[in-house]
């Protein structure tokens, strides 16, 4: 297996290194031509995505984690109980290594498309190099095991996807989204850093396995601690009530800015769930036979996150339903989507039974079997939503790149003559909105199964809303591509071959993963499920011991 | 050496398979067809039987036939105009109001972890 | 030891002052002071985790001799400083855009363009 | 050619001045960053002080003639190439990114300072002084190229505003 000159141990900082490398080369590159710079980015976030999935082999298959200590040895000074951790690391658990795939394949998507979308538009070079600083912040994000260098990359994914938001500055809604976007981003980083420096206050460390550790009672510090976090987190991730800023950014920004937002906005959804099930694992997973009969915080911080998932996807698909703008209409229906992911949270903190022998007296408690289904859904679900709506996006891209309209009332009958973006669209209409046999399908049945077993009213709004979502596209399809030619869009021809290409690598993958499904369950999510459930693992890849 | 369970997810009370599906619905597409073609095969497009009728007003040009994306769902929209009037006073798009749900996210789980008083 | 409190009750001041601003005051730029009224109350607070009373600042050159506060709250909050340099100037240089877009800083007037 | 912008010359003469000091004490700083307080970002930020000192009396546009934009934000990329080379290089030599290879060589900026309290000997710490020139390089350019920038654009809208 060892075909690469770089042993596996190496990966983890060349994934953050090298497109932060490339993006400060990309302006002295982009100095000699505009081809060789764009030709630059796509072959540096194809050198990164090689170097994902083939670290994520090696993850998945043997269910490691492997630990990369910046500038020494050992991350410890002293032995046995005075250890002390100190240096930023970095620690890929499966969990890790899966959300840097979708984050990858997200980027390399994004600029392959923008060679063509792109190509007419000036100030490029800061373009490709927010773009791969971007694609750095969220491997970084993503790959880390320390809290602070997580928030410096977090403001790092921030900063350069603000301003790629506001890249068509000429543009008044877009400077405004922009100007939204940072200050969220903003506001929720300032948020996390004042709970990391409660952490640092209260426990002296920043690394997450260490706090981990320490984490066991949950007194106040540590409550408030967790408020911020998810608060913080949960606002970058889009769940409503604050997700007014996610319609704006994403239908503003460049349709293949969009697309790396929904990578971005999935890379915080990762941190919530880290944060729950990996620096707070001792008090969520952990199941007490004290605690034997009453409703546990988790039980109650999960009812809380059920309910705002119910919220956001209810939320997103009746605001769907209504908008005319169509990357508005797709942004609303992509905040839908990430009520999915959260219900699967929502439930596995929620639920939860209690074992009672003959006489009626409890004698043990535990997780019931479908919270892990839901998990399990929620996580693939991840997979999903991000092959979904970025295809949708970029289909929208296609539209407003062939005809340069945005609302849906000046569209119509384009099926007539972008074929290819017609089939394209409709792949994804289908597997957003949960139609078999697509990939949508196979993650929202598990969320709904397990989502019955919890409350059979939340599996109802589930598939409500999905047949809502499905009611958005058809809308979506019957006036942009159906119909008869509009009379100023006689000339619109079909859109380069490289867009092509980007939307149809996206719907081969949505095709493979809904055939099957299980290929990816197997090798990819059961690793990464077990890998959030076991922080234990995550916590002695550190420091050591059990 | 074809193993079916291979495609399979148990979802718990059932299970999911995408290639079965695809036979099946190849199966019911067959069947559709054969009872296509037990229709009449004598029917003709052309003439008035297949001419637009709108209650007896003029045939506008086909451009113009075509439904707006506001129009779709116009009936949906109108009847649940009540809620829309309470999503739209939330969605205003202004920076200050996204700060507001923010801490009030942030005091509602306050109150959340309050009430539930730690483990 | 009521000293100790002070720095940790002037955080929370900042911050509150912080969110104050941001979400009562209709300007754009005094929204942008709000955010970072917010950075130096969580920079002084990281500043003050690090803080022993008498010490000397983290230095070996040339240095007296006595206990040290600890340096990696300092290296921390630097690190906050750049970063918020960064926030800041692209927050300004929107604002400048958004000026020239909108012909205003009110908030309210921005928001009514988009429904 | 007559300069009509900016400030009078009397203040343009001081500022000449001024910000020679400026530059020097800004580059100390860079430079001694690894034995005093400072570094990279701090001395930068000075320079780029005295330069936006610059920009405040000569005003935006005479300044835009002189430097330009794009050849800012290429010294910018150099010095960030050159903080991520020195890391590279780390892992090129010891396996280990950010590692402190040079330390212990003797030369260039190797030398190793006793245990505890040290007369300052600008010889030490490895690749830590590298990395400020190279941080300070980044920061001077980005700094002084936002502000360029922003002080620009804010003038020419003002023009603008004032011909309407």
């Amino acid at each position: 297996m060892n075909f690469l000159p770089v042993p596996p141990e190496y990966i983890p900082v060349l994934i953050v290194a090298i497109p932060l490398f490339g993006a400060f080369l990309t302006p002295i590159i982009s100095r000699i031509n505009g081809k060789v710079r764009n030709i630059f980015a796509i072959s540096i976030l194809g050198i990164t995505g090689f170097l994902v999935f083939w670290l994520s082999t090696e993850i998945f298959t043997n269910n490691m984690i492997y630990t990369y200590v910046f500038g020494g040895d050992s991350n410890v000074i002293g032995s046995g109980n005075s250890a002390y951790a100190i240096r930023i690391l970095f620690e890929v658990d499966s969990f890790g290594i899966f959300m840097a795939i979708i984050a990858i394949i997200v980027a390399f998507i994004g600029t392959l498309y923008s060679y063509s979308y792109m190509k007419k538009e000036t100030g490029l070079d800061k373009y490709y190099t927010l773009i791969l600083l971007m694609t750095a912040g969220m491997m970084g994000m993503l790959l880390t095991g320390d809290l602070f260098n997580f928030f410096v990359f977090l403001e790092i994914t921030g900063i350069s996807s603000a301003a790629l938001v506001a890249f068509w500055i000429d543009k008044k809604y877009a400077v405004e989204a922009g100007f939204k976007y940072i200050i969220i981003s903003a506001i929720g980083a300032l948020f996390v850093l004042l709970a990391i420096a409660l952490l640092y206050g209260q426990y002296n460390a920043l690394n997450m396995s260490v706090l981990a550790n320490t984490i066991t009672n949950f007194n106040l510090i540590d409550q408030i601690i967790l408020i911020l976090l998810f608060s913080a987190l949960a606002m970058k991730a889009g769940i409503v009530p604050m997700h007014m800023w996610l319609p704006d950014a994403y239908g503003r920004a460049p349709a293949s800015i969009s697309i790396m937002l929904v990578g971005a906005t999935l890379s915080s959804l990762y941190a919530v769930f880290r944060v729950i099930f990996t620096l707070y694992g001792k008090v969520f997973l952990s199941v007490s036979i004290q605690t034997l009969e009453f409703v546990t915080t988790a039980n109650i911080l999960g009812g809380f996150i059920v309910l705002l998932a119910v919220l956001t996807m209810l939320v997103g698909v009746i605001m769907a339903l209504k908008q005319n703008n169509l990357k508005r209409l797709i942004a609303f229906a992509a905040l839908a989507e990430i009520g999915y992911m959260i219900l699967g949270l929502g439930i596995r903190l929620a639920a939860k039974s209690v074992i009672y022998d003959t006489e009626g007296t409890a004698i043990s408690i535990l997780n019931p079997a479908y919270t892990q289904a839901a998990l399990t859904g929620s996580i693939f679900h991840i997979l999903n939503d991000a092959l979904d709506v970025g295809l949708l996006f970029l289909v929208a891209g296609a539209i407003y790149y062939a005809t340069k309209e945005t609302s849906l009332d000046r569209m119509g009958g384009l099926a007539r003559n972008m074929k290819y973006t017609t089939i394209f669209f409709l792949i994804g209409l289908f597997a957003m909105s949960g139609m078999p046999p697509l990939n949508g399908f196979a993650s929202k049945i598990i969320i709904y199964e397990s989502a019955y077993q919890l409350s059979p009213l939340v599996s109802i709004i589930a598939i409500l809303s999905s047949i809502m979502l499905l009611a958005c596209f058809v809308k979506v399809f019957h006036s942009a591509f159906l119909g008869p030619k509009q009379p100023h869009l006689k000339n619109v021809k079909e859109v380069p071959k490289t867009m092509l290409v980007a939307m149809g690598l996206i719907a081969i993958l949505i095709i493979i993963i809904g055939l099957f499904p299980n290929l990816v369950i197997e090798n990819a999510v059961k690793p990464t499920v077990d890998a959030i459930l076991n922080n234990t693992a995550y916590i002695s890849a550190i420091i050591g011991g059990a | 050496m074809f193993d079916l369970e291979f495609f399979r997810i148990n979802t718990g009370s059932g299970y999911w398979d995408p290639i079965l599906w695809i036979f099946a619905f190849i199966i019911i597409l067959v069947i559709v067809y054969v009872i296509r073609n037990l229709g009449k095969k004598d029917f003709k497009k052309s003439g008035e039987k297949s001419k637009v009728f709108l209650s007896g007003n003029p045939e506008y040009d086909k451009e113009q036939m075509h439904i707006k994306g506001s129009n779709l769902y116009w009936g949906f929209t109108e009847s649940m105009k009540w809620l829309y009037d309470i999503l739209n006073r939330f969605h205003t798009g202004n920076v200050s109001d996204y700060v507001l749900w923010f801490v009030v996210v942030m005091a509602a789980l306050f109150i959340v972890m309050t009430i539930s008083g730690g483990i | 030891m009521i000293s100790f409190g002070i720095p940790y009750l002037a955080v929370v001041g900042l911050i509150l002052i912080g969110l104050f601003a941001l979400v009562f005051k209709k300007n754009l730029i005094k929204m942008v002071i709000g955010i970072t009224i917010i950075e130096s109350g969580v920079n002084l607070f990281l500043i003050t985790l690090g803080y022993r009373e008498g010490s000397i600042a983290p230095i070996y050159t040339s240095s007296p001799g006595g206990i040290m506060s600890l340096p990696v709250p300092q290296a921390l909050t630097l690190t906050s400083i750049v970063i918020g340099v960064a926030v800041l100037a692209l927050m300004l240089s929107l604002v400048i855009h958004i000026y020239r877009h909108y012909g205003t800083l009110n908030v309210n007037k921005i928001a009514e363009g988009e429904k | 050619m007559k300069n009509s912008e900016g400030m009078s010359k009397i203040v343009k003469t001081a500022a000449s001045t001024i910000f020679v000091f400026t530059l020097i004490y800004g580059l100390y700083v860079i430079a001694h960053g690894h034995l005093t307080p400072g570094g990279g970002f701090q001395g930068g930020a000075v320079v780029a002080s005295g330069l936006v000192m610059l920009i405040v009396v000569f005003g935006s546009s005479w300044t835009m003639k002189k430097i330009k934009e794009e050849n800012l934000s290429i010294l910018e990329s150099f010095g960030a190439i050159g903080f991520i080379g020195l890391g590279f290089l780390g892992l090129l030599f010891t396996g280990i990114f950010f590692k402190n290879f040079i330390v212990g060589h003797n030369m260039f900026f190797g030398m190793i300072p006793d245990f505890g309290s040290t007369i300052a000997n600008i010889n030490t710490g490895g690749v830590l002084p590298l990395m400020n020139f190279a941080v300070g390089l980044k920061v001077i350019a980005g700094l002084f190229a936002i502000v360029l920038v922003m002080a620009h654009a804010t003038s020419s809208y003002s023009k603008e505003a004032g011909k309407k």
